[in-house]
């Protein structure tokens, strides 16, 4: 009884936080809003017995990308005022939100009730994967490919991030000095670093890998970055790219030297199998961390700190 | 109901309504200074509470001293950040209202 | 397995791998690294296409897993003529745009383009719902990095406003594929195909699936995007959007729907999207004839081609699918020659209108020779593989007695010969006073004078691309 | 025994010299001029080798796979040939011509690249086996003479590019839907003597609506009106293109074609069954009047000569939308004879506006003693247009007349007799002033200048004696008209 | 009703409002939350897909395709802000240095 009141509350919720958020004028607001909107919503993951996005979604669908969000507001605050956020009244929205749910809940609702899913198909074959965590044997193995061009899509996105905001700003130096957050630091890193490292040795029986542990590095990063201790690592340095591309070259390579004796792309022996995983997702995070910070341009110079630039 | 449950239970209820103070608090709250005070003191303390609550349920001893390091980490970060954030709205010129509601 | 179906590995495997290894080595060996990959993923292509035309269609399943656990790979003679064109007319634009930008966004651009050129490789031989779907976010963000790779304003503002289009449009496919794996516990193509029925399920499915791939193509209506992203990006870029990024989009749904959907579907919903694309292509077409900007013109004209292609779905038809799918090569090369032909222009004389033209048919004779091949392929004048589609759909149109997409076959290609002479007789006026010709260097003058060679060859050996297109061919 | 080489060659030796020259610079005079003249000779000995092997009964034939079901096949018929050797003829007189004419221009490769993609579209056409390769090189025609009709690159010439890709494209649009139609029905439709439909011959809607269709894509380039627009607006290209759109290219492959349906694809018989013969006769005829009425309106002698096509275009169709031998003999036979004869009387107004500047009609006083070969050519040509023996025409309107009164129409005979004074209206009095009437004071002869250059002056005589030839040599077997009662013969074969 | 329809009819709810959201709003922030909260519809519905069994473990290849859609979506949710934050700062230099071409990027990656 609980549980159907606990559920049917945040399945209501969700809808209405995020009209919340796109009704809100202050965009800051919205941004709040949202990032509570992302807990709630790693909260309906963990309900559905998804561990693993509960912990993806609250790390870098909230985290991150409130914490993204928020520092760009930072930026399009300058942005001339015709091309704010007007709230314009739209009765049409409220209409077409509704009269779209009713069509796809129409057909939601006309789903099987009881399907299993590939859920047996996982179980019989996950003995061969490798791994003992279905989600990471679907995720590196069953549909490894799809990883792949993951990561593809993630270096893409810290490309053209880089490409457009090639500078990597440090507000001020003395900020660097602040012996608050060098002790956050001193205190934070050797934590994060064996959190990081557990998630990824976790990910093989149990929720975690290398996206989560990826996102927990990158947190710290980002942290660093926005208290300007650290500069967005730079696509020139050469340390950077080779940080940020052995996890793919690795991937690449354990997906296409199975060819070599005849196999399939991607095709891991048996045996190797659990090994490569672990080493795979080993670069992999370091992979992951390095674009997610690179998703953050620094802070913004204060306007006093602009003036003096020019 | 096993006493151990009961004094569980009361370290739910007694957090859950810290944090309810805590977000009244926020929303009450003068300014940003004040509202700072609420959230991470008076949360810390309601999490707290959740969590020694929950601890009492665990099953084992990792699965407890997990929940304590939760707890830990938030503490260490809750403090930073609210140090940040104060700083943060010092340097922008927030300035301490003095217990006065602004108009 | 034979060794010949691990041929499907490298077309998508050797980009990526070029793309990877141009980030590494950075400034220095770029240009060395995209060309390497350049040449070995054509290879790669042309590999696979000749097996696929003498031993038919190839299957992989990649891991060895197997279908409804795995992810599957299918190379037909569609996907094999699909990895041509891409591999064809990508690096010939690319080549024009070595030239185009500086030294930096090279080190940019070559990386994204092997990644696109990775993306949409995949694309074509994946028979993997969900993986259709990484594809094509992953062809999305490139090409949103592509536009925006100059990081001037028009650039920013067009990237982003194709990503806020885009993304939608994924969105909407993704939850269709959702609602598919829902029902029916697999997201193989072909599995697919077998267990779906009649039913809410499919419909909205379909609906979505249909309505996030016309968005990302687009199809009137939803082309709001395309003439200010077009306008906006580097002119090479634009030349990679149209001629092969927006075909991703189409080819999916294209894939989908004759092999999923269609024998499920009332016919009414192909008619539907027959009236849209002939719409489009009126519509599409008279917005052409008023533009005042040559590469607006070249814009909307992309608008009104893409409306011919889904008059595919209301015919349905085997020579009609040949007809649409030679249309999407065709308009591949030809429209990828206009584009990067405008950037010669623009890079000549520096003027953006339609008069800019003015006189330079003798100062850049490749040039103009490969607007004009391209112009007559989209018109559907012979020689041209324009014609060809044009005269394939036309007879599937009148082969099922639905003579009115004939006719809009016939208008479209007046209207377009409207816009493109339009471009062309200015070019034989003399040069006005006043405006000086900068020297453009003869590789980008030789660029879009080979993909209109294309489109042009693929008027005059249409029996090959549609011998391929045979093998595999469902109906 | 087939040669599948030589209709190929016969194309190539036009086509491959065009692609050659685009790349030639402008200065490399000598080079184009030798490569033009070496095509066109080779092409004519090419032509007359074909020509000997199909009257000795060989067969020529180059088939290459087009669709998976469809092939693009070039065929050296009687018919092809008839249209193959005129245009091959004047094509090297042309050149000739041609190279004099723009000694000294602009763009001069463009130009000739033009010009023998135009010939080689020519080629094709004639030589075209089915409906669908016939089409390709119909359009190709099309995009050819675009460039050559804006040459001179002025707004108006623009203007007149514009009217005639209008004009152009709505009838290949209009004939793309015909053949698009005719396909579905019987596939890519051979050109067969006495028709290739009968297979198909119950769908009589789709025949005549395929029929219309056809001839209103033809229509155009034959001018026939009200299709006709574009004719008289595309004078403004340069004198040899003018000469060749009206006497081989375009108007000719409009006419070429007509014949084509009427008689290898629909066959005359089936065309005469569905009932759509007689309209087009009467088209023709109200075409035949309406362009020698215009005629007679026009000052500007390029002008006249240009209504004067629309008119004598239309015998040609006139001649073959009559059932009967002699009127199919009168039509086909004046396909050549006008070819020859309207192109000296074209040269010959390119002369004249070369040499003295003289464009319109009543400038022409006096103008024999100044350039008096010139107007002797003239007079042949306009005589021959009236059809006056012995010159060409008369033959042509001869057995146009007989057909007429065949066919049980004396009617057209009334129409041909019209046409025939109206023709004689507009043209004698040029030949008489040029003649007879005084010399303006500026052409005095003088004794640096007498005619003009002999690159222009050569060709212009050379097509007025073969006009006269054609016409005085008429019972010959290998004259035009002697092949056309071969061709005609086999036509009718019940 | 079963909970895990109750959270697919939410994560259809979501979608709706997000995409509509996405089309009736200009600045460009919203247009990105608005298209985030789209994608947590979509994946919040097949997460709910995977639970539709009572009993056992739920059908992990759902999780997996939506780990890797949240990857997506932070990824396309990065660059577009770094697009947006970009332009702004263009339109910036633009208003407040009219006399200067706004040319900063002196420095490569």
């Amino acid at each position: 009884m609980t549980d159907v009141l606990l559920d049917g509350c945040l399945a209501l919720c969700l809808p209405l936080l995020a009209w919340l958020v796109l009704r809100t004028e202050s965009l800051s607001q919205a941004v709040v809003l949202f990032v509570a909107f992302g807990l709630l919503s790693a909260l309906g993951w963990a309900r559905l017995d998804a561990p693993d996005i509960a912990l993806v979604e609250a790390a870098v669908g909230t985290g991150l990308t409130g914490a993204l969000l928020m520092h760009t507001l930072s930026w399009t605050e300058e942005t001339p005022p015709d091309v704010r956020a007007r709230a314009r009244r739209r009765p049409w929205a409220l209409l077409a939100t509704a009269a779209l749910t009713l069509l796809l809940g129409w057909a939601v609702l006309a789903l099987p009730a009881d399907s299993p899913g590939l859920g047996p198909e996982v179980e019989a074959r996950r003995e061969d994967s490798g791994v003992k965590h279905p989600v990471t044997a679907v995720l590196l193995n069953f549909r490894g490919y799809d990883t792949l061009l993951e990561i593809a899509v993630l270096l893409v996105a810290a490309l053209g991030a880089r490409a457009v905001n090639p500078r990597s700003e440090r507000a001020s130096s003395d900020a660097a000095k602040d012996p608050l957050t060098g002790e956050l630091f001193r205190m934070m890193t050797p934590a994060l670093l064996l959190v990081a490292g557990y998630l990824v040795w976790v990910g093989d029986h149990g929720p975690g890998g290398a996206f989560q542990a990826g996102a927990i590095l990158a947190g710290g990063g980002v942290v660093a970055i926005l208290t300007s201790r650290m500069g967005t690592p730079r696509m020139s340095s050469l340390r950077v790219r080779w940080a940020l591309l052995t996890g793919p070259l690795l991937f690449i390579g354990v997906g296409v030297a199975p060819l070599l004796s005849g196999r399939r792309l991607l095709e891991l022996p048996e045996k190797l199998a659990g090994t490569l995983i672990f080493i795979v997702e080993m670069a992999l995070t370091v992979t992951i961390a390095m674009v997610l910070l690179m998703f953050f341009p620094g802070t913004r110079p204060s306007r006093a700190g602009r003036g003096g630039e020019r | 109901m096993s006493p151990l449950e009961l004094l569980s239970a009361a370290f739910l209820l007694a957090g859950a309504a810290f944090c309810l103070a805590g977000t009244v608090g926020v929303l009450r709250f003068p300014d940003v200074y004040c509202r700072l005070h609420a959230l991470t003191k008076v949360d810390n303390l309601g999490l707290g509470l959740v969590v020694a609550g929950l601890a009492l349920q665990s099953a084992s001893w990792a699965t407890a001293l997990k929940l304590f390091l939760v707890w830990l980490f938030v503490l260490i970060s809750s403090a930073f950040t609210c140090q940040l954030i104060a700083r943060a709205a010092l340097r922008r010129g927030a300035v301490p209202s003095g217990g006065r509601r602004e108009p | 397995m034979t060794s010949v179906a691990a041929l499907m590995v490298w077309p998508v495997i050797l980009p990526l791998l070029g793309a990877v290894l141009a980030l590494l080595v950075g400034r220095p060996g770029v240009r060395l690294v995209a060309g390497v990959a350049s040449v070995a993923t054509l290879m790669a292509s042309s590999m696979l296409a000749w097996e696929v035309a003498h031993q038919g269609v190839l299957h992989q399943s990649i891991g060895g897993w197997g279908a409804p656990l795995g992810i599957e790979w299918r190379a037909d003679g569609l996907a094999a003529l699909m990895l041509l064109t891409i591999a064809l007319v990508g690096p010939l634009i690319s080549v024009h745009a070595l030239d185009h930008f500086g030294d930096r966004e090279d080190r940019e651009f070559l990386p994204l383009w092997l990644f696109v050129w990775c993306a949409l490789n995949a694309l074509v031989l994946s028979a993997d719902a969900f993986n259709l779907y990484v594809t094509l976010e992953l062809t999305t963000l490139a090409a949103v990095a592509l536009i925006a790779v100059r990081r001037d304003l028009p650039g920013l503002d067009a990237g982003l406003r194709y990503l806020l289009f885009a993304l939608p449009g994924s969105l909407c496919y993704l939850l269709g594929i959702a609602l598919l794996y829902g029902a029916h516990a697999t997201l193989d193509v072909g599995t697919l195909a077998q267990r779906v029925q009649p039913g809410p399920v499919t419909w909205v499915a379909a609906g979505l699936v249909t309505v996030g791939l016309c968005l990302k193509t687009p199809l009137f209506p939803l082309h709001v995007w395309l003439p200010p992203t077009y306008t906006g990006a580097p002119t090479p870029v634009t030349a990679l959007l149209s001629a092969l990024i927006s075909k991703g989009s189409f080819y999916v749904l294209l894939r989908l729907w004759l092999e999923v959907f269609a024998p499920v579907m009332d016919a009414q919903v192909g008619q539907l999207l027959g009236v849209l694309g002939a719409a489009a292509v009126l519509w599409g077409s008279a917005l052409a004839l008023n533009q005042t900007q040559l590469k607006r013109v070249v814009a909307y004209s992309s608008v009104a081609q893409i409306g011919y292609m889904f008059l595919v779905f209301p015919m349905a038809t085997s020579g009609a699918r040949a007809g649409a799918i030679y249309l999407v090569v065709s308009h591949a090369a030809a429209k990828a020659s206009m584009f990067v032909a405008v950037g010669n222009i623009h890079q000549a004389v520096g003027i953006t209108a339609l008069g800019g033209v003015q006189g330079l048919a003798h100062r850049m004779p490749f040039t103009f020779l490969a607007m004009a091949l391209g112009g007559i392929s989209l018109i559907g004048i012979p020689p041209s593989g324009g014609f060809i589609a044009k005269w394939l759909l036309l007879n599937e149109a009148i082969g099922t007695r639905q003579w009115w997409w004939g006719l809009v076959l016939l208008v479209g290609s007046l209207m377009a010969a409207a816009y493109v002479f339009r471009i062309l007789r200015g070019s034989f006026l003399p040069l006005p006073p006043g405006v000086t010709v900068r020297s453009i260097p003869l590789g980008n003058e030789l660029a879009p004078l080979a993909l209109a060679l294309i489109a042009l060859v693929l008027g005059l050996v249409p029996w090959f691309p549609l011998d391929l297109l045979a093998i595999g061919a469902s109906r | 025994m087939t040669n599948t080489w030589l209709p190929l060659s016969v194309l190539l030796s036009s086509l491959l010299p065009g692609l050659i020259i685009f790349l030639l610079a402008e200065e490399q005079r000598r080079t184009r001029t030798l490569l033009n003249l070496l095509a066109a000779v080779t092409k004519l000995v090419l032509t007359g080798v074909m020509a000997w092997g199909v009257y000795q009964g060989r067969q020529y034939e180059t088939r290459l796979t087009f669709f998976p079901k469809a092939d693009l096949v070039l065929r050296a018929d009687s018919f092809s040939l008839l249209f193959i050797t005129l245009s091959a003829v004047l094509w090297f007189v042309t050149t000739i011509y041609a190279v004099g004419y723009l000694e000294g221009t602009d763009h001069r490769s463009r130009f000739f690249g033009f010009f023998s993609l135009c010939v080689a579209s020519t080629m094709g056409i004639a030589l075209a086996g089915n409906l669908l390769t016939f089409f390709l090189f119909y359009e190709m025609l099309t995009l050819s003479t675009y460039p050559l009709v804006i040459h001179r690159g002025t707004p108006e010439a623009l203007r007149a590019g514009n009217v005639y890709l209008r004009y152009t494209l709505t009838g290949a649009t209009l004939l793309l839907a015909g053949v698009a139609l005719l396909y579905s029905l019987a596939g890519a439709v051979e050109f067969t003597e006495r028709g290739a439909l009968s297979a198909v011959a119950a769908h009589r809607t789709e025949l005549i609506v395929a029929f219309v269709l056809l001839i209103g894509g033809l229509g155009v380039k034959t001018a026939l009106v009200p299709l006709h627009g574009w004719l008289p607006v595309a004078m403004v290209a340069p004198a040899p293109v003018s000469a060749l759109l009206h006497a081989v290219a375009v108007v000719k492959a409009g006419a070429f074609g007509i014949t084509r349906i009427i008689y290898d694809v629909y066959g005359v018989y089936l065309v005469h069954d569905l009932g759509v013969m007689q309209p087009l006769a009467m088209v023709a005829a109200v075409t035949i009047l309406y362009g020698s009425v215009r005629a007679l309106q026009q000052g500007d002698l390029k002008k006249r000569l240009a209504y004067s096509t629309v008119s004598q275009v239309a015998y040609i169709v006139l001649g073959v939308s009559i059932f009967g031998t002699a009127s199919t003999i009168g039509g086909l036979v004046h396909l050549v004879h006008q070819g020859v004869m309207k192109i000296t009387l074209f040269f010959c107004a390119g002369n004249y506006a070369e040499e003295l500047h003289v464009h319109r009609v009543s400038e022409l006083r006096g103008v024999g003693r100044r350039m008096p070969l010139t107007t002797a050519a003239f007079t042949v040509g306009a005589l021959g247009m009236i059809g006056i023996p012995p010159v060409a025409g008369f033959i042509t309107k001869w057995y146009l007349g007989i057909g007429a009164l065949e066919a049980h129409q004396p009617w057209l005979v009334v129409v041909l007799l019209t046409s025939s004074l109206l023709n004689a209206g507009y043209f004698l009095p040029i030949v008489y002033s040029a003649w007879f009437q005084a010399p303006r004071e500026e052409w005095k002869p003088s004794p640096r200048r007498w005619e003009i250059g002999l690159l222009l002056l050569l060709p212009t005589v050379a097509t007025a004696v073969l006009s006269l030839a054609a016409g005085l040599f008429a019972g010959a077997e290998l004259s035009p008209l002697g092949w056309t009662r071969l061709l005609t013969e086999r036509e009718f074969r019940p | 009703m079963n909970p895990w329809a109750l959270y697919a009819l939410s994560g259809v709810a979501l979608f709706s409002v997000g995409l509509v959201g996405l089309f009736s709003h200009q600045h460009v922030v919203k247009r990105i939350l608005a298209s985030n909260i789209t994608g947590s519809g979509v994946l919040l519905v097949l997460v709910a897909l995977a639970r539709r069994m009572s009993s056992g473990p739920p059908d992990p290849v759902p999780h997996a395709l939506v780990l890797t859609g949240i990857v997506v979506s932070v990824s396309s949710t990065a660059l577009g802000v770094a697009l947006a934050r970009r332009m702004a700062r263009l339109q910036a230099e633009a208003t407040h240095l009219p006399e200067h071409e706004p040319r900063s990027d002196g420095e490569g990656p």
